[in-house]
């Protein structure tokens, strides 16, 4: 960790070409105020994003970023945090992103607990590619895609993570910026798996779904909540609808993935000599005599 | 008497150990000094099922099987019946004297029925029926006068580690094996008698010897879905993994597997993914992903016979076409199709250079009959001095010394940008699958859309001068007949030239390892300057051919094809050839 | 005074409604008998950033934009910074009074500026900021002399939905908007005059139809993945589909998107799956199942510029050769490439009945230039008559009748197997991507598997034989330049030819529809018969230049590409054509 | 539905493939018992497989069959289902390809509620392949790509598909042939997704999760337990390790995806024309006005 971190750092001259009122923009707020929080310098971090309005996100701060492809980012990450686990690695991507075609990698790397933390931008719609039903979307949206309304029941974040092993499950919403933060920051401080779902109004295609429908029935999650308790976890996870809890809901200490890994023992294996003799100590010619 | 010259066929059901009975006999055939060439013929089943092992032997290097079966040593009954056709005049036929393999099945044939009671055997002296195919292997000894120190040697090693009961059972087992074929008198033409000269062999496969080029050439890191015939490699790297200090990750899928390789390679790593055809296919995105975000990754890709699942345990060069045109739009890669188990060793150990030199996916195209087939070869051909060229990767000082922001996807003359690794407080960047400008931001500008695909396509004619040196020659320099090959079929055509040679006709033989981009011109001349050229090739469409006619415009319509799913052997190559000429 | 020639360009920031303002307009020129020709201009973001809409005008029909602004109308200060250089000595530049373009910004150029004052016309007149568009579009009518009756129709029938009083507020808007100019007395040296005569005409772009084609083919299922610029074929056909019962599924991935297609193909539905170059790199390993397993299905691809997520609103021919080869193993498919909105249409009708009669996957590849053009086109050039033809399929009573097993996979002449749908009692069946027999069951057995292969890409023989007619010919028979193309590059060709032959030369035009297999007969034919070939693609390496190379020996160096995202121009083909001719 | 199903008429003369004692035969037998005591016939089914070996499965019987590529078979088997609602359709695939590669596939049918049976061969390693670690590989199981023993905890076959909305859920073993035959007579009997899991020794490279393993944990719900109480569903759910309850875990009455789909009202699309206007009343003519 470097010392003197400010906001400041994380400064990019890119403006962003999200719509004005996006909730995307107070979650790269958020992201940046909590590697800022985090004492984090920009090159410690790596966000991994994939292809959508949300995921855009690295090119708007100055910060190490892979903007990979839809549906691939914690595939992206994962292998990255693999290679390095000294970096903090985070994801940023959409729903469509995260639980439609990446749905996949997303309940792998719950159970895996691969220590990267997933942002998800969940504005439950297709936003960049101008408003399809989402894998959030809630059942009846009418859309260019569903015209008598979505007939599937959504996927529900919390619940699928929790089901699949993940060890922190948080949500926030883009309308509390500074629980939002908190939260990221908490996210990103967890050994293993961390996944943050993020309310976040689409203004322009998904207005039903605005910051005051969600003011109407998002509440804190009070400080008395353990979510260290999983059965209070299963239980709060199921709140959904008209009361919806914002704040940390599951936390559990359970050894990372990379933790596991042999070759990681001594360190990232990039911080490590590429000469396989030198790395291992291993003597290539005796490795030969296996075959003699 | 044929002196260390045979075909040994060892056929069985799948899950009977015929590979691992094929494999030791191997082993102590080059203990013995002699060149085993061996393959596997088997089914995508797990037991039951016709398999066999086929063991060429000779007193030299030879780099390939051939049609025809001197001894059949049958496990089933079963193999009888499918290779009694296959033995020449004067073979033999080694088998459990209790098949019942109906009466008459050897008239009219000169062939020797050579009954050995396996079965009682194993279990009279191992007190196992396993060991059946021990009392088969010491039984080959005894007919051919091989000494049975060897194969005791190599039962010594490979079952030391169940225990000195089971090892002595097996040697009692083989020798029994053998006194029980001299005493029987067996009368067999074929002799096996060991070359003297203490001279290391290693006993690998073309997966094996990728693996360990890849460890030489400082791989660290794979991801990789199971897919025969490329599973090898990643078990073989799982396996040394922690003593080699090796990253190894098996995922949920090959699209997790080559964006996990494009992270790790992205964050500095030298990863590897493994698979064949319909791995490699669920990839293509990603390909061309690693392409534009100009990240080193390697991808090992044994074909085997498409399309779709095809036929999974058997061998075919089919993929060419799609892994050299994979991905949406003009986007770089390198493909290397190694020919030879040293070349697949080579392969592995230059990819990794090649991949960070250039910053862009190196696809290794290889196939299930070089993956599986085993020879015996000098250590020396297998150079483990490790040396990584990392190409333009800056170091700590470097980047201390950057004057101004450090521009990942930079504009420069050869293509390739100095590379950062990310984590280095001097080099803060992105990099994106969109279209983008020199620090790696979106970019909408023509002009620079128009000059990041020179600059990415120019890194691939840049390797293609500064690292490939084209067609590879066997043969003499001047020809009538010049074959042109890739890939496994290699061995075969080899074998044709040396025949045809030998029989007084004067014909070469190139075979292109370096496959994408190709050497057109060099092709060219070649193709121009031989009399006669015939493409060997083991798909349908002739794919090699095809895109040698794309890249240089020279037709070759002269094409020996084969696509059911076998390797050439080079019987089949010079009957060909026959053809060939009588229809002229 | 120029009469009926003319093009204006629509600037201003997206989701300033650019699209349906251009759309207006162009409906309005088409309702006065002119013809127009439209093209969007837009990037990957929602909201801010520039867009824009170039109308084209001809009083016949014309079939490509051009380079050269007459008249730019800047909803934004940014569109007049942008364009002000494109724009024709003696142009315009309508736009709002109230725009901060500091000073001098028209000085030394020989543009006229028309202030207007948008903004304060739209809220006094209409009550509402976004009507400044229909001011603008008001104005132009003004300054052309443009009958605004029928942009109030366009306007009565576009806002109906929205009620009668928008309807109202906005044809006040319109005419306050070119009441202004005329009152301001600007001169403007262009004039657009109705052509009388009372002809219906299509405004329609190469995405609708191709699902208007899709329609009338008998297409009655499609699974896809939204993705730029394909999406809008999902969402026309999702908006009838309850009308027309057409089921429509936009599911979780596009692996799941062309594995359900193959599921409904099987079932005995015509289905489509409709993706862009990323989404089919992702279905390339299904492809290959479709292919093995004989399955038809029909996939339109409208290609983006690539590597990856590449330039996604933006326009591109780089995905042929990835199409072409795509999947392992020699797999067969067949490829249409149309070049018009009308072959739009007509490869949409007609690949429904190609992939059931060689019981295949199809592929439409078209490209964004040509799926977001819009023109006016005679409802006849849509014939949608409803001729279905599904080939060799089995009626109840061809079941009936039966004798024996049914077999899928049967051999015949011509490669097709008559094809039952599952769930007759008479045909009871399997099918594999596994190689399989006759009957669909696995097989390992080689002159099976040859057999296999050979029939399977015996179809498309079949096909190109009796199904494909080979390059199209534009302009006269004999020419001394001779363009070959496809895809949307057709327009700006087809224009470089008649300017070319208007000014003496010789010149004529082939290009091909039907893109894989390619009749390379005939192909080649034209090459040797012509005097100069110059190939013009929209893509880096020039990809059809380099497969008619492989299929036929020619060379074709003479390559016209582009690769900045934009679409070609006649203006740019005629140029490159004079400094080839410099260069000799 | 036809008179007079018998077994003999599921019969085929292909010999399975599959070791001596694997448990895909009893599958393989409860398959065909199951479609004949539903009193279907062959050709009144469509089993879709994938690759492995348990994906091998029609080719043992006489029944349609479409064995298509790993990981893919509920892809194939929904679009199946949406072109011909009157098909039972059935995915029979290992557990990789169900819960590995194909794990989004599952994921979204269970919110879908898509007609099929999805009946997974569950022998918690790849089989075909010849014995690397699955999805539902217990921690610490040594393979050839484990071979320090696999690092993440298993997918959790049914708790998962209860959290994604599964409507029946499932569980079998291949010990329990008759048990089995009538959840897979239940499963395909429902309206909507069904999931069995079925517990499939691999005798070969997974020989200690064996008959006699199993056969020590496994106990059969009882005939108390109401399938349809979810709460009481979750607590079953859970159930794993020391003792693995057997039988219907979950059943909820929910509309079907291919009920909801407005094509489809008039019955299955492959029954009616091809021709548009004919199949739907509208006069292509007419919907050219749209452009005019
Ligand atoms: C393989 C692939 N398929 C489809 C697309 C097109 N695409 C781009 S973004 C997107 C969905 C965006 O939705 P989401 O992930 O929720 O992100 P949002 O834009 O809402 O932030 C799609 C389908 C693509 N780029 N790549
Ligand atoms: C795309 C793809 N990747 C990998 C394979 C290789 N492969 C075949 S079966 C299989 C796994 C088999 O495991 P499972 O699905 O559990 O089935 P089982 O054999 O155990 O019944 C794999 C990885 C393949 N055929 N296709
Ligand atoms: S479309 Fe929605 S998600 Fe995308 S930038 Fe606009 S408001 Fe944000
Ligand atoms: S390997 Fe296992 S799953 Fe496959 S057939 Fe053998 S016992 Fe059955
Ligand atoms: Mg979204
Ligand atoms: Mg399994």
């Amino acid at each position: 960790m470097s010392e003197e971190v400010s906001l400041s750092d994380y400064q990019y001259p890119t403006e962003p070409t999200w719509c004005p009122g996006c909730g995307d923009f107070a979650i790269l707020r958020s992201v940046k105020a909590s590697l800022t929080d985090l004492g984090l310098a920009p090159h410690e971090s790596l966000i991994v994003t994939g292809i959508g309005c949300g995921s855009k996100l690295p090119h708007y701060m100055n910060v190490n970023g892979f903007h990979s492809v839809h549906g691939r980012p914690v595939a992206v990450a994962t292998g990255a945090k693999m290679a390095n686990p000294d970096t903090n690695v985070v994801v940023t991507a959409g729903d469509g992103d995260s639980y439609g075609i990446g749905g996949n990698h997303f309940l792998h790397a719950c159970r895996r607990n691969i220590g990267i933390t997933q942002i998800v931008e969940d504005n439950r719609v297709y936003g960049l590619t101008k408003g399809q039903y989402s894998p959030t979307s809630h059942k009846g949206f009418v859309t260019k895609t569903s015209p008598e309304g979505a007939i599937e029941p959504p996927v529900r974040p919390v619940p699928t993570a929790l089901t699949s092993g993940a060890t922190f499950i948080a949500r926030a919403f883009s309308g509390q910026v500074k629980q939002m933060t908190e939260i990221f920051s908490r996210a990103m401080g967890h050994e293993g798996y961390a996944l943050v779902d993020v309310l976040q109004p689409c203004v322009t295609f998904n207005p039903g779904r605005s910051y005051d429908f969600y003011n109407d029935v998002i509440y804190d999650i009070d400080d008395e909540y353990d979510p260290t308790d999983r059965e209070a976890a299963k239980e709060k996870a199921k709140e959904w609808g008209d009361r919806i809890p914002l704040g940390v809901i599951y936390k559990e200490d359970r050894p990372t993935y990379e933790e596991q890994v042999p070759a990681l023992s001594e360190g990232p294996i990039v911080n490590r000599s590429l000469d396989p003799e030198e790395r291992s100590g291993v003597d290539l010619e005796e490795l030969k005599r296996e075959f003699i | 008497m044929k002196k260390n010259d045979m075909t040994v066929l060892i056929g069985g059901d799948a899950g009977q150990g015929i590979q691992s009975t094929g494999n030791g006999f191997i082993q102590s055939l080059t203990r013995a000094g002699l060149f085993p060439f061996g393959r596997q013929d088997y089914r995508s089943r797990i037991r039951g099922g016709h398999n066999f092992f086929e063991i060429r032997v000779s007193d030299e290097q030879i780099y390939t099987h051939s049609d025809g079966v001197d001894l059949l040593v049958a496990l089933t009954e079963d193999s009888v019946e499918k290779h009694l056709e296959e033995i020449f005049p004067g073979g033999g036929v080694l088998y459990d004297e209790d098949f019942d393999l109906g009466s008459g099945v050897f008239d009219d044939r000169d062939v020797r029925p050579f009954p050995v009671p396996f079965t009682s055997i194993a279990t009279d002296e191992g007190g196992a029926k396993v060991m059946a195919n021990t009392a088969a292997v010491g039984a080959v000894a005894g007919l051919t006068g091989f000494d049975t120190s060897f194969i005791n040697e190599i039962i010594k090693e490979n079952f030391a580690v169940k225990g000195d009961s089971i090892v002595e059972n097996n040697v009692q087992v083989a020798e029994a094996g053998r006194e029980y074929v001299e005493s029987k008198g067996y009368e067999f033409d074929y002799e096996l008698t060991p070359i003297p000269g203490e001279k290391d062999r290693m006993v690998i496969d073309g997966n094996q010897a990728f693996a360990l080029g890849a460890v030489t050439g400082g791989c660290n890191f794979i991801s990789a879905y199971p897919m025969t015939p490329s599973t090898s490699i990643l078990e073989w790297l799982t396996k040394h993994s922690a003593e080699l200090d090796i990253v190894i990750k098996q995922p949920e899928s090959e699209l997790a597997a080559i964006n996990m390789a494009i992270g790790a390679g992205h964050a500095g790593a030298r990863s590897l993914v493994t698979t064949s055809g319909g791995g490699f296919s669920l990839m293509v995105e990603s390909l061309g992903l690693a392409g534009m975000t100009e990240t080193p990754i390697v991808i090992a890709e044994v074909q085997r016979p498409g399309p779709s699942t095809g036929l999974p345990t058997r061998t075919e060069q089919g993929d060419l076409a799609s892994v050299v045109f994979a991905s949406q739009g003009d986007s770089p890669r390198l493909v290397l199709a190694p020919a030879t188990i040293e070349e697949a060793f080579r392969a592995g150990k230059r990819a990794f250079d090649l991949a960070e030199k250039y910053q862009l996916p190196v696809v290794v195209l290889s196939d299930q009959h070089l993956a599986d087939s085993i020879r015996a070869i000098p250590p020396e051909e297998f150079d483990t001095s490790v040396e990584i060229d990392r190409g333009e990767l800056l170091s700590e000082e470097e980047l201390e010394k950057l004057e101004g922001d450090y521009l990942r996807h930079e504009f420069t003359e050869s293509g390739v940008s100095p590379r950062a690794i990310p984590g280095n407080k001097n080099a803060v960047y992105k990099t994106t699958g969109n279209e983008h400008d020199e620090r790696g931001d979106i970019t909408e500008d023509p002009d620079l859309r128009t000059r990041m695909m020179d600059k990415r396509m120019k890194k691939v004619d840049t390797a293609l001068e500064k690292e490939f040196s084209g067609p590879l020659l066997y043969g003499p320099e001047n020809a009538d007949l010049t074959f042109v090959s890739w890939g496994s079929t290699y061995g075969a055509v080899r074998e044709s030239v040396d025949r045809l040679n030998e029989d007084g006709t004067k014909t070469n033989f190139y075979h292109i390892d370096e496959i994408w981009p190709l050497k057109a011109g060099k092709i060219k001349d070649i193709l121009e300057s031989s009399r006669r050229t015939l493409l060997v090739e083991n798909n349908y469409s002739g794919q090699l051919a095809s895109l040698i006619t794309r890249e240089t415009g020279a037709l070759t319509p002269d094409r020996i094809l084969k696509y059911d799913g076998r390797p050439f052997t080079p019987e089949r190559i010079l009957a060909e050839v026959q053809d060939l000429e009588e229809v002229e």
